[in-house]
Protein backbone atom coordinates (compact mmCIF):
# COMPACT_ATOMS: atom_id res chain seq x y z
CA UNK A 1 0.00 0.00 0.00
CA UNK A 2 1.63 3.10 -0.64
CA UNK A 3 -0.40 6.77 -0.20
CA UNK A 4 0.36 10.47 -0.05
CA UNK A 5 -1.79 12.81 1.99
CA UNK A 6 -2.09 15.40 4.39
CA UNK A 7 -3.93 13.64 7.42
CA UNK A 8 -0.90 11.58 9.91
CA UNK A 9 -0.87 8.10 10.19
CA UNK A 10 -1.76 5.34 12.72
CA UNK A 11 1.26 3.88 13.10
CA UNK A 12 -0.32 0.67 15.21
CA UNK A 13 -3.53 0.44 12.29
CA UNK A 14 -0.61 -0.20 9.75
CA UNK A 15 1.47 -2.77 11.88
CA UNK A 16 -2.05 -4.67 12.97
CA UNK A 17 -3.00 -5.02 9.32
CA UNK A 18 0.33 -6.09 8.28
CA UNK A 19 0.18 -8.89 10.78
CA UNK A 20 -3.07 -10.07 11.65
CA UNK A 21 -4.36 -11.13 7.90
CA UNK A 22 -1.12 -12.90 7.64
CA UNK A 23 0.58 -15.67 10.08
CA UNK A 24 3.35 -16.42 7.80
CA UNK A 25 4.87 -12.73 9.35
CA UNK A 26 7.61 -13.15 11.55
CA UNK A 27 8.97 -9.51 11.37
CA UNK A 28 7.97 -6.15 10.68
CA UNK A 29 10.41 -3.91 10.47
CA UNK A 30 9.43 -0.01 10.53
CA UNK A 31 10.82 3.56 9.31
CA UNK A 32 8.96 6.53 10.93
CA UNK A 33 10.17 9.95 9.68
CA UNK A 34 9.62 13.04 12.04
CA UNK A 35 10.26 17.18 12.24
CA UNK A 36 13.28 17.56 13.93
CA UNK A 37 12.82 20.98 15.81
CA UNK A 38 16.44 22.10 14.18
CA UNK A 39 18.17 21.77 11.44
CA UNK A 40 21.02 23.30 9.49
CA UNK A 41 20.20 26.79 11.09
CA UNK A 42 17.76 28.17 13.48
CA UNK A 43 15.22 26.61 15.22
CA UNK A 44 12.38 25.03 13.13
CA UNK A 45 8.71 26.33 13.35
CA UNK A 46 7.20 24.42 10.59
CA UNK A 47 7.72 22.24 7.71
CA UNK A 48 6.43 22.29 4.46
CA UNK A 49 5.91 19.65 1.97
CA UNK A 50 5.77 19.95 -1.85
CA UNK A 51 5.48 16.95 -4.13
CA UNK A 52 4.60 16.13 -7.92
CA UNK A 53 1.57 14.48 -7.73
CA UNK A 54 1.16 12.39 -10.71
CA UNK A 55 5.14 11.06 -10.47
CA UNK A 56 4.63 10.31 -6.91
CA UNK A 57 2.85 7.32 -6.47
CA UNK A 58 4.45 5.41 -9.13
CA UNK A 59 7.80 6.58 -8.00
CA UNK A 60 7.18 5.01 -4.60
CA UNK A 61 5.58 1.96 -6.58
CA UNK A 62 8.87 1.36 -8.34
CA UNK A 63 10.56 1.80 -5.29
CA UNK A 64 8.33 -0.95 -3.53
CA UNK A 65 8.64 -3.17 -6.67
CA UNK A 66 12.31 -3.02 -6.88
CA UNK A 67 12.91 -4.00 -3.07
CA UNK A 68 10.28 -6.55 -3.68
CA UNK A 69 12.57 -8.49 -6.56
CA UNK A 70 15.65 -7.92 -4.55
CA UNK A 71 14.43 -9.19 -0.96
CA UNK A 72 11.60 -12.27 -0.47
CA UNK A 73 9.07 -9.83 1.79
CA UNK A 74 5.79 -10.51 2.12
CA UNK A 75 4.22 -6.66 2.19
CA UNK A 76 5.40 -3.30 1.95
CA UNK A 77 3.46 -0.10 2.95
CA UNK A 78 4.69 3.65 1.93
CA UNK A 79 2.96 6.19 3.91
CA UNK A 80 4.04 10.15 2.65
CA UNK A 81 2.49 13.20 4.29
CA UNK A 82 2.57 16.61 2.58
CA UNK A 83 1.91 20.57 3.23
CA UNK A 84 2.49 21.56 6.35
CA UNK A 85 3.99 20.13 9.80
CA UNK A 86 5.60 21.21 13.29
CA UNK A 87 8.34 19.57 14.77
CA UNK A 88 7.46 16.06 15.87
CA UNK A 89 5.10 15.72 13.81
CA UNK A 90 5.59 11.85 11.49
CA UNK A 91 6.50 12.36 8.28
CA UNK A 92 6.89 9.01 6.35
CA UNK A 93 5.95 5.29 7.39
CA UNK A 94 7.91 2.47 5.62
CA UNK A 95 7.17 -0.91 6.86
CA UNK A 96 7.89 -4.48 5.67
CA UNK A 97 6.65 -7.59 6.54
CA UNK A 98 8.60 -10.65 5.98
CA UNK A 99 9.03 -14.56 6.95
CA UNK A 100 12.62 -13.55 8.64
CA UNK A 101 14.22 -10.30 9.68
CA UNK A 102 17.06 -9.64 7.61
CA UNK A 103 14.78 -9.53 4.62
CA UNK A 104 12.95 -7.01 5.97
CA UNK A 105 15.96 -4.73 7.12
CA UNK A 106 17.20 -4.79 4.19
CA UNK A 107 14.06 -3.74 2.57
CA UNK A 108 13.16 -1.02 4.62
CA UNK A 109 16.24 0.60 4.59
CA UNK A 110 16.59 0.35 0.68
CA UNK A 111 13.06 1.94 0.41
CA UNK A 112 13.99 4.60 2.70
CA UNK A 113 17.83 5.11 0.41
CA UNK A 114 15.63 5.61 -2.80
CA UNK A 115 12.38 7.14 -1.41
CA UNK A 116 15.35 9.86 -0.27
CA UNK A 117 16.67 10.64 -3.39
CA UNK A 118 14.11 8.96 -6.03
CA UNK A 119 10.88 10.58 -5.23
CA UNK A 120 9.68 14.25 -5.79
CA UNK A 121 9.60 15.23 -2.89
CA UNK A 122 11.04 18.67 -1.55
CA UNK A 123 10.68 20.12 2.06
CA UNK A 124 10.95 24.06 2.94
CA UNK A 125 11.63 25.18 6.33
CA UNK A 126 10.29 28.13 8.11
CA UNK A 127 11.94 29.41 11.05
CA UNK A 128 12.54 32.61 12.67
CA UNK A 129 14.59 33.87 10.07
CA UNK A 130 12.23 33.31 7.41
CA UNK A 131 11.65 30.14 4.85
CA UNK A 132 14.18 28.45 2.95
CA UNK A 133 14.29 25.08 0.86
CA UNK A 134 15.95 22.14 2.43
CA UNK A 135 18.91 21.49 0.79
CA UNK A 136 19.67 18.20 -0.44
CA UNK A 137 22.14 15.62 1.10
CA UNK A 138 25.34 14.41 -0.14
CA UNK A 139 25.36 11.40 2.67
CA UNK A 140 21.66 10.03 0.83
CA UNK A 141 23.16 10.03 -2.55
CA UNK A 142 25.97 7.70 -0.73
CA UNK A 143 23.28 5.97 1.56
CA UNK A 144 21.42 5.36 -1.85
CA UNK A 145 24.60 3.82 -4.02
CA UNK A 146 25.60 1.69 -1.14
CA UNK A 147 22.58 -0.54 -3.18
CA UNK A 148 24.11 -0.56 -6.17
CA UNK A 149 27.68 -1.56 -5.38
CA UNK B 1 3.01 23.35 -48.72
CA UNK B 2 5.26 25.26 -46.24
CA UNK B 3 2.92 26.19 -43.55
CA UNK B 4 2.25 22.58 -43.54
CA UNK B 5 5.95 21.82 -42.64
CA UNK B 6 5.87 24.11 -40.03
CA UNK B 7 3.05 23.04 -38.02
CA UNK B 8 5.01 19.32 -38.30
CA UNK B 9 7.95 20.48 -37.57
CA UNK B 10 7.14 22.21 -34.00
CA UNK B 11 6.70 19.83 -31.09
CA UNK B 12 4.85 20.98 -28.03
CA UNK B 13 4.83 19.88 -24.69
CA UNK B 14 3.75 20.71 -21.48
CA UNK B 15 6.70 21.88 -18.94
CA UNK B 16 6.45 21.82 -14.85
CA UNK B 17 8.18 23.39 -12.38
CA UNK B 18 8.88 22.28 -9.06
CA UNK B 19 9.69 23.70 -5.19
CA UNK B 20 12.25 26.74 -5.55
CA UNK B 21 12.16 26.86 -9.13
CA UNK B 22 8.73 27.23 -9.36
CA UNK B 23 9.37 30.24 -7.23
CA UNK B 24 11.83 31.40 -9.34
CA UNK B 25 9.99 31.31 -12.66
CA UNK B 26 6.98 32.51 -10.70
CA UNK B 27 4.85 29.61 -12.49
CA UNK B 28 4.35 26.04 -12.00
CA UNK B 29 2.99 24.95 -15.56
CA UNK B 30 3.31 26.10 -19.01
CA UNK B 31 2.74 24.55 -22.75
CA UNK B 32 5.57 25.45 -24.77
CA UNK B 33 6.29 25.44 -28.30
CA UNK B 34 10.07 23.63 -29.33
CA UNK B 35 11.89 23.70 -32.64
CA UNK B 36 12.20 20.11 -33.63
CA UNK B 37 15.79 20.05 -32.81
CA UNK B 38 15.13 20.47 -28.85
CA UNK B 39 14.98 16.85 -28.55
CA UNK B 40 16.97 16.36 -24.60
CA UNK B 41 16.78 17.81 -21.56
CA UNK B 42 20.28 19.43 -22.06
CA UNK B 43 19.04 21.03 -25.25
CA UNK B 44 15.56 21.80 -23.50
CA UNK B 45 17.61 23.52 -20.58
CA UNK B 46 19.83 25.16 -22.63
CA UNK B 47 16.70 26.53 -24.89
CA UNK B 48 15.08 28.09 -22.11
CA UNK B 49 18.51 29.47 -20.33
CA UNK B 50 17.87 32.18 -23.34
CA UNK B 51 14.71 33.60 -21.95
CA UNK B 52 16.32 36.16 -19.75
CA UNK B 53 18.54 36.08 -16.55
CA UNK B 54 16.29 33.97 -13.99
CA UNK B 55 16.07 31.48 -16.99
CA UNK B 56 19.83 31.73 -17.37
CA UNK B 57 20.69 31.32 -13.60
CA UNK B 58 18.39 28.57 -12.97
CA UNK B 59 20.31 26.53 -16.23
CA UNK B 60 23.72 27.85 -16.12
CA UNK B 61 24.71 24.77 -14.29
CA UNK B 62 25.76 26.43 -10.72
CA UNK B 63 22.47 24.16 -9.53
CA UNK B 64 21.43 20.68 -9.68
CA UNK B 65 18.18 20.78 -11.86
CA UNK B 66 16.50 17.65 -11.95
CA UNK B 67 14.60 16.59 -14.75
CA UNK B 68 11.68 13.84 -15.13
CA UNK B 69 9.83 13.14 -18.94
CA UNK B 70 6.07 11.68 -18.20
CA UNK B 71 6.86 11.01 -14.34
CA UNK B 72 9.99 9.01 -14.82
CA UNK B 73 13.25 10.84 -13.30
CA UNK B 74 15.77 10.88 -15.88
CA UNK B 75 19.07 12.04 -16.83
CA UNK B 76 19.92 14.97 -19.10
CA UNK B 77 20.56 12.58 -22.03
CA UNK B 78 17.58 11.63 -22.26
CA UNK B 79 14.74 12.33 -24.92
CA UNK B 80 11.29 13.63 -25.34
CA UNK B 81 8.37 13.43 -27.87
CA UNK B 82 5.77 15.74 -28.91
CA UNK B 83 3.03 15.62 -26.23
CA UNK B 84 5.23 14.66 -23.38
CA UNK B 85 5.28 15.98 -19.99
CA UNK B 86 8.62 17.64 -19.00
CA UNK B 87 9.36 18.52 -15.42
CA UNK B 88 12.25 20.51 -13.72
CA UNK B 89 13.03 20.20 -10.41
CA UNK B 90 15.41 20.52 -7.39
CA UNK B 91 17.11 17.51 -5.58
CA UNK B 92 14.34 16.05 -4.21
CA UNK B 93 14.36 16.22 -0.16
CA UNK B 94 11.48 14.04 1.16
CA UNK B 95 11.35 11.06 3.60
CA UNK C 1 13.52 1.23 28.22
CA UNK C 2 13.68 -2.73 28.91
CA UNK C 3 10.73 -4.82 29.90
CA UNK C 4 10.41 -8.29 30.19
CA UNK C 5 6.40 -9.03 30.07
CA UNK C 6 3.73 -11.61 29.65
CA UNK C 7 1.32 -9.08 28.56
CA UNK C 8 0.65 -8.29 25.02
CA UNK C 9 2.59 -4.51 24.33
CA UNK C 10 1.07 -0.95 22.13
CA UNK C 11 3.82 -0.46 19.95
CA UNK C 12 1.78 2.94 19.07
CA UNK C 13 2.42 3.81 22.99
CA UNK C 14 6.10 3.56 22.65
CA UNK C 15 6.52 5.17 19.56
CA UNK C 16 4.77 8.38 20.75
CA UNK C 17 6.59 8.06 23.53
CA UNK C 18 10.14 8.03 21.77
CA UNK C 19 8.75 10.92 19.44
CA UNK C 20 6.88 13.26 21.72
CA UNK C 21 8.93 13.78 24.32
CA UNK C 22 11.86 14.65 22.15
CA UNK C 23 11.74 16.94 19.23
CA UNK C 24 15.34 16.41 18.64
CA UNK C 25 14.44 13.21 17.51
CA UNK C 26 14.21 12.64 13.17
CA UNK C 27 14.11 8.90 12.84
CA UNK C 28 12.96 6.04 14.62
CA UNK C 29 13.31 2.29 13.46
CA UNK C 30 11.49 -0.87 15.26
CA UNK C 31 11.20 -4.63 14.58
CA UNK C 32 8.38 -6.26 15.89
CA UNK C 33 8.58 -10.24 16.08
CA UNK C 34 6.01 -12.26 15.60
CA UNK C 35 4.88 -16.28 16.31
CA UNK C 36 4.48 -17.65 12.67
CA UNK C 37 2.40 -20.31 12.30
CA UNK C 38 4.51 -22.61 10.38
CA UNK C 39 8.40 -23.24 11.60
CA UNK C 40 10.59 -25.88 10.39
CA UNK C 41 8.16 -28.84 10.60
CA UNK C 42 3.84 -29.07 10.98
CA UNK C 43 1.73 -26.14 11.82
CA UNK C 44 2.29 -24.36 15.57
CA UNK C 45 -0.59 -24.16 17.86
CA UNK C 46 1.10 -22.28 20.16
CA UNK C 47 4.52 -20.88 21.54
CA UNK C 48 6.01 -21.10 25.15
CA UNK C 49 8.52 -18.81 25.97
CA UNK C 50 10.64 -19.49 29.09
CA UNK C 51 13.38 -17.59 30.31
CA UNK C 52 16.14 -16.49 32.85
CA UNK C 53 14.63 -13.67 34.75
CA UNK C 54 17.26 -12.42 36.65
CA UNK C 55 19.72 -12.37 33.91
CA UNK C 56 16.90 -11.56 31.26
CA UNK C 57 17.64 -7.97 32.18
CA UNK C 58 21.02 -7.57 32.22
CA UNK C 59 21.64 -9.13 29.16
CA UNK C 60 19.16 -6.74 27.46
CA UNK C 61 20.59 -3.91 28.66
CA UNK C 62 24.24 -4.78 28.02
CA UNK C 63 22.98 -5.54 24.16
CA UNK C 64 21.70 -1.63 24.53
CA UNK C 65 24.90 -0.24 26.28
CA UNK C 66 27.06 -1.74 23.26
CA UNK C 67 24.33 0.02 20.98
CA UNK C 68 24.51 3.30 22.67
CA UNK C 69 28.39 3.06 22.48
CA UNK C 70 28.87 1.83 18.91
CA UNK C 71 25.91 4.66 17.11
CA UNK C 72 24.60 7.41 18.08
CA UNK C 73 21.35 7.31 18.83
CA UNK C 74 18.46 8.58 21.33
CA UNK C 75 17.05 6.45 22.64
CA UNK C 76 16.27 2.56 22.86
CA UNK C 77 13.34 0.17 24.15
CA UNK C 78 12.96 -3.48 23.93
CA UNK C 79 10.34 -5.17 25.41
CA UNK C 80 10.23 -9.19 25.05
CA UNK C 81 7.41 -11.23 25.91
CA UNK C 82 7.46 -14.32 28.10
CA UNK C 83 5.12 -17.16 28.59
CA UNK C 84 2.46 -18.84 26.02
CA UNK C 85 1.81 -17.29 22.78
CA UNK C 86 -0.21 -18.26 19.52
CA UNK C 87 0.30 -17.12 15.95
CA UNK C 88 0.25 -13.90 14.68
CA UNK C 89 1.27 -12.41 18.28
CA UNK C 90 3.59 -10.06 19.17
CA UNK C 91 6.77 -11.57 20.80
CA UNK C 92 9.19 -8.49 20.98
CA UNK C 93 9.56 -4.98 20.11
CA UNK C 94 13.05 -3.03 19.29
CA UNK C 95 12.65 0.45 18.40
CA UNK C 96 15.83 3.05 18.39
CA UNK C 97 15.02 7.15 17.92
CA UNK C 98 18.09 8.76 16.69
CA UNK C 99 18.12 11.97 14.94
CA UNK C 100 19.26 10.45 11.48
CA UNK C 101 17.97 7.43 10.13
CA UNK C 102 21.09 5.39 9.78
CA UNK C 103 22.09 4.99 13.45
CA UNK C 104 18.86 4.06 14.16
CA UNK C 105 18.41 1.20 11.07
CA UNK C 106 21.88 -0.03 12.09
CA UNK C 107 21.25 -0.32 16.01
CA UNK C 108 17.99 -1.65 15.70
CA UNK C 109 19.76 -4.83 13.69
CA UNK C 110 22.26 -5.01 16.19
CA UNK C 111 20.43 -5.11 19.22
CA UNK C 112 18.04 -7.88 17.19
CA UNK C 113 21.35 -9.76 15.93
CA UNK C 114 22.45 -9.93 19.36
CA UNK C 115 19.40 -10.56 21.43
CA UNK C 116 18.75 -13.36 19.41
CA UNK C 117 22.05 -15.17 20.56
CA UNK C 118 22.67 -13.83 24.28
CA UNK C 119 19.86 -13.10 25.64
CA UNK C 120 18.10 -15.78 28.04
CA UNK C 121 15.07 -16.72 26.15
CA UNK C 122 14.18 -19.82 25.22
CA UNK C 123 10.88 -20.87 22.50
CA UNK C 124 9.04 -24.47 22.84
CA UNK C 125 6.32 -25.17 20.49
CA UNK C 126 3.68 -26.99 20.35
CA UNK C 127 1.85 -28.68 17.39
CA UNK C 128 -0.64 -31.48 16.00
CA UNK C 129 2.31 -33.71 16.54
CA UNK C 130 2.97 -32.89 20.55
CA UNK C 131 6.12 -29.89 21.88
CA UNK C 132 9.48 -29.76 20.93
CA UNK C 133 12.19 -27.15 21.59
CA UNK C 134 12.93 -24.83 18.81
CA UNK C 135 16.36 -24.92 17.80
CA UNK C 136 19.24 -22.16 17.32
CA UNK C 137 19.58 -21.17 14.07
CA UNK C 138 22.96 -21.01 12.48
CA UNK C 139 22.11 -17.92 10.45
CA UNK C 140 21.39 -15.69 13.54
CA UNK C 141 25.02 -16.55 14.98
CA UNK C 142 26.52 -15.59 11.30
CA UNK C 143 24.21 -12.36 11.90
CA UNK C 144 25.75 -11.36 15.39
CA UNK C 145 29.46 -11.82 13.77
CA UNK C 146 28.62 -9.66 10.86
CA UNK C 147 29.02 -6.92 14.01
CA UNK C 148 32.85 -7.96 15.01
CA UNK C 149 34.52 -8.48 11.56
CA UNK D 1 42.73 -28.82 62.54
CA UNK D 2 41.39 -31.45 59.66
CA UNK D 3 38.34 -30.58 59.98
CA UNK D 4 39.21 -26.83 59.17
CA UNK D 5 40.70 -27.19 56.46
CA UNK D 6 38.17 -29.21 54.85
CA UNK D 7 35.33 -26.83 55.59
CA UNK D 8 37.73 -24.59 53.96
CA UNK D 9 38.47 -26.93 50.67
CA UNK D 10 34.24 -26.99 50.39
CA UNK D 11 33.04 -24.69 47.94
CA UNK D 12 29.12 -23.84 47.45
CA UNK D 13 27.42 -23.25 44.36
CA UNK D 14 23.86 -22.52 43.10
CA UNK D 15 23.28 -23.94 39.88
CA UNK D 16 20.17 -23.47 37.45
CA UNK D 17 18.92 -25.67 34.46
CA UNK D 18 16.68 -24.02 31.48
CA UNK D 19 14.42 -25.28 28.55
CA UNK D 20 15.23 -28.77 27.80
CA UNK D 21 18.33 -29.23 30.06
CA UNK D 22 15.83 -28.59 32.71
CA UNK D 23 13.43 -31.16 31.26
CA UNK D 24 16.19 -33.45 31.22
CA UNK D 25 17.61 -33.37 34.44
CA UNK D 26 14.11 -32.74 36.30
CA UNK D 27 14.49 -29.71 38.19
CA UNK D 28 15.63 -25.73 38.12
CA UNK D 29 18.10 -25.45 40.81
CA UNK D 30 20.25 -27.15 43.23
CA UNK D 31 22.92 -26.01 45.58
CA UNK D 32 25.93 -27.71 44.75
CA UNK D 33 29.49 -29.01 47.03
CA UNK D 34 31.98 -29.11 44.95
CA UNK D 35 35.50 -30.28 45.40
CA UNK D 36 38.08 -27.52 45.59
CA UNK D 37 39.65 -28.37 42.17
CA UNK D 38 36.11 -27.77 40.28
CA UNK D 39 36.35 -24.51 39.53
CA UNK D 40 35.92 -24.10 35.65
CA UNK D 41 32.74 -24.88 34.03
CA UNK D 42 34.53 -27.15 31.69
CA UNK D 43 35.15 -29.00 34.85
CA UNK D 44 32.11 -28.76 36.30
CA UNK D 45 30.85 -30.17 33.10
CA UNK D 46 33.05 -32.98 33.99
CA UNK D 47 32.02 -33.73 37.16
CA UNK D 48 28.18 -33.10 36.46
CA UNK D 49 28.42 -35.68 33.81
CA UNK D 50 29.78 -38.76 36.59
CA UNK D 51 26.45 -38.28 38.10
CA UNK D 52 24.72 -41.02 35.51
CA UNK D 53 23.20 -41.81 31.92
CA UNK D 54 21.29 -38.45 32.07
CA UNK D 55 23.93 -36.07 32.84
CA UNK D 56 26.63 -37.84 30.85
CA UNK D 57 24.46 -37.62 27.58
CA UNK D 58 23.94 -33.67 28.75
CA UNK D 59 27.51 -32.85 28.74
CA UNK D 60 28.50 -35.39 26.54
CA UNK D 61 29.30 -32.66 23.48
CA UNK D 62 26.60 -34.01 21.68
CA UNK D 63 24.88 -30.39 21.99
CA UNK D 64 25.97 -27.27 22.45
CA UNK D 65 25.22 -26.96 26.55
CA UNK D 66 25.64 -23.08 27.26
CA UNK D 67 26.60 -21.43 30.76
CA UNK D 68 25.97 -18.00 32.62
CA UNK D 69 28.00 -17.35 35.93
CA UNK D 70 26.21 -14.72 38.11
CA UNK D 71 24.11 -14.08 34.84
CA UNK D 72 26.85 -13.38 32.67
CA UNK D 73 27.00 -15.72 29.54
CA UNK D 74 30.37 -16.98 29.60
CA UNK D 75 32.83 -19.55 27.42
CA UNK D 76 33.72 -23.16 29.29
CA UNK D 77 37.10 -22.12 30.48
CA UNK D 78 35.36 -19.20 32.58
CA UNK D 79 36.20 -19.44 36.54
CA UNK D 80 33.28 -19.17 39.74
CA UNK D 81 34.25 -19.09 42.54
CA UNK D 82 32.32 -19.81 45.95
CA UNK D 83 28.99 -18.48 46.31
CA UNK D 84 28.34 -17.92 42.85
CA UNK D 85 25.07 -19.10 40.58
CA UNK D 86 25.81 -21.03 37.30
CA UNK D 87 23.58 -21.94 34.99
CA UNK D 88 23.32 -24.24 32.11
CA UNK D 89 21.02 -23.83 29.03
CA UNK D 90 20.82 -24.36 25.60
CA UNK D 91 21.55 -21.95 23.03
CA UNK D 92 19.25 -19.19 22.84
CA UNK D 93 16.16 -19.47 20.98
CA UNK D 94 14.43 -15.47 22.02
CA UNK D 95 13.15 -12.73 19.60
Amino acid sequence: MIRVQTDDFDMAQVLDDLRKHNPKVGAIVSFVGLVRDINDSAEVTTLTLEHYPEMTQKALQAIVDQAKQRWDIIDAVVIHRVGTLLPTDQIVLVAISSAHRQAAFSACEFVMDYLKTQAPFWKKETNSQGARWVEAKASDDEAQARWTQ
Amino acid sequence: MNSFQLEVNIMQIKVLYFARIKEAVNYSSEDVDLPEDIETITALKHWLSKRGEVWANLFSGKLVVRAAINHNLVDDLATFEDGDEVAFFPPVTGG
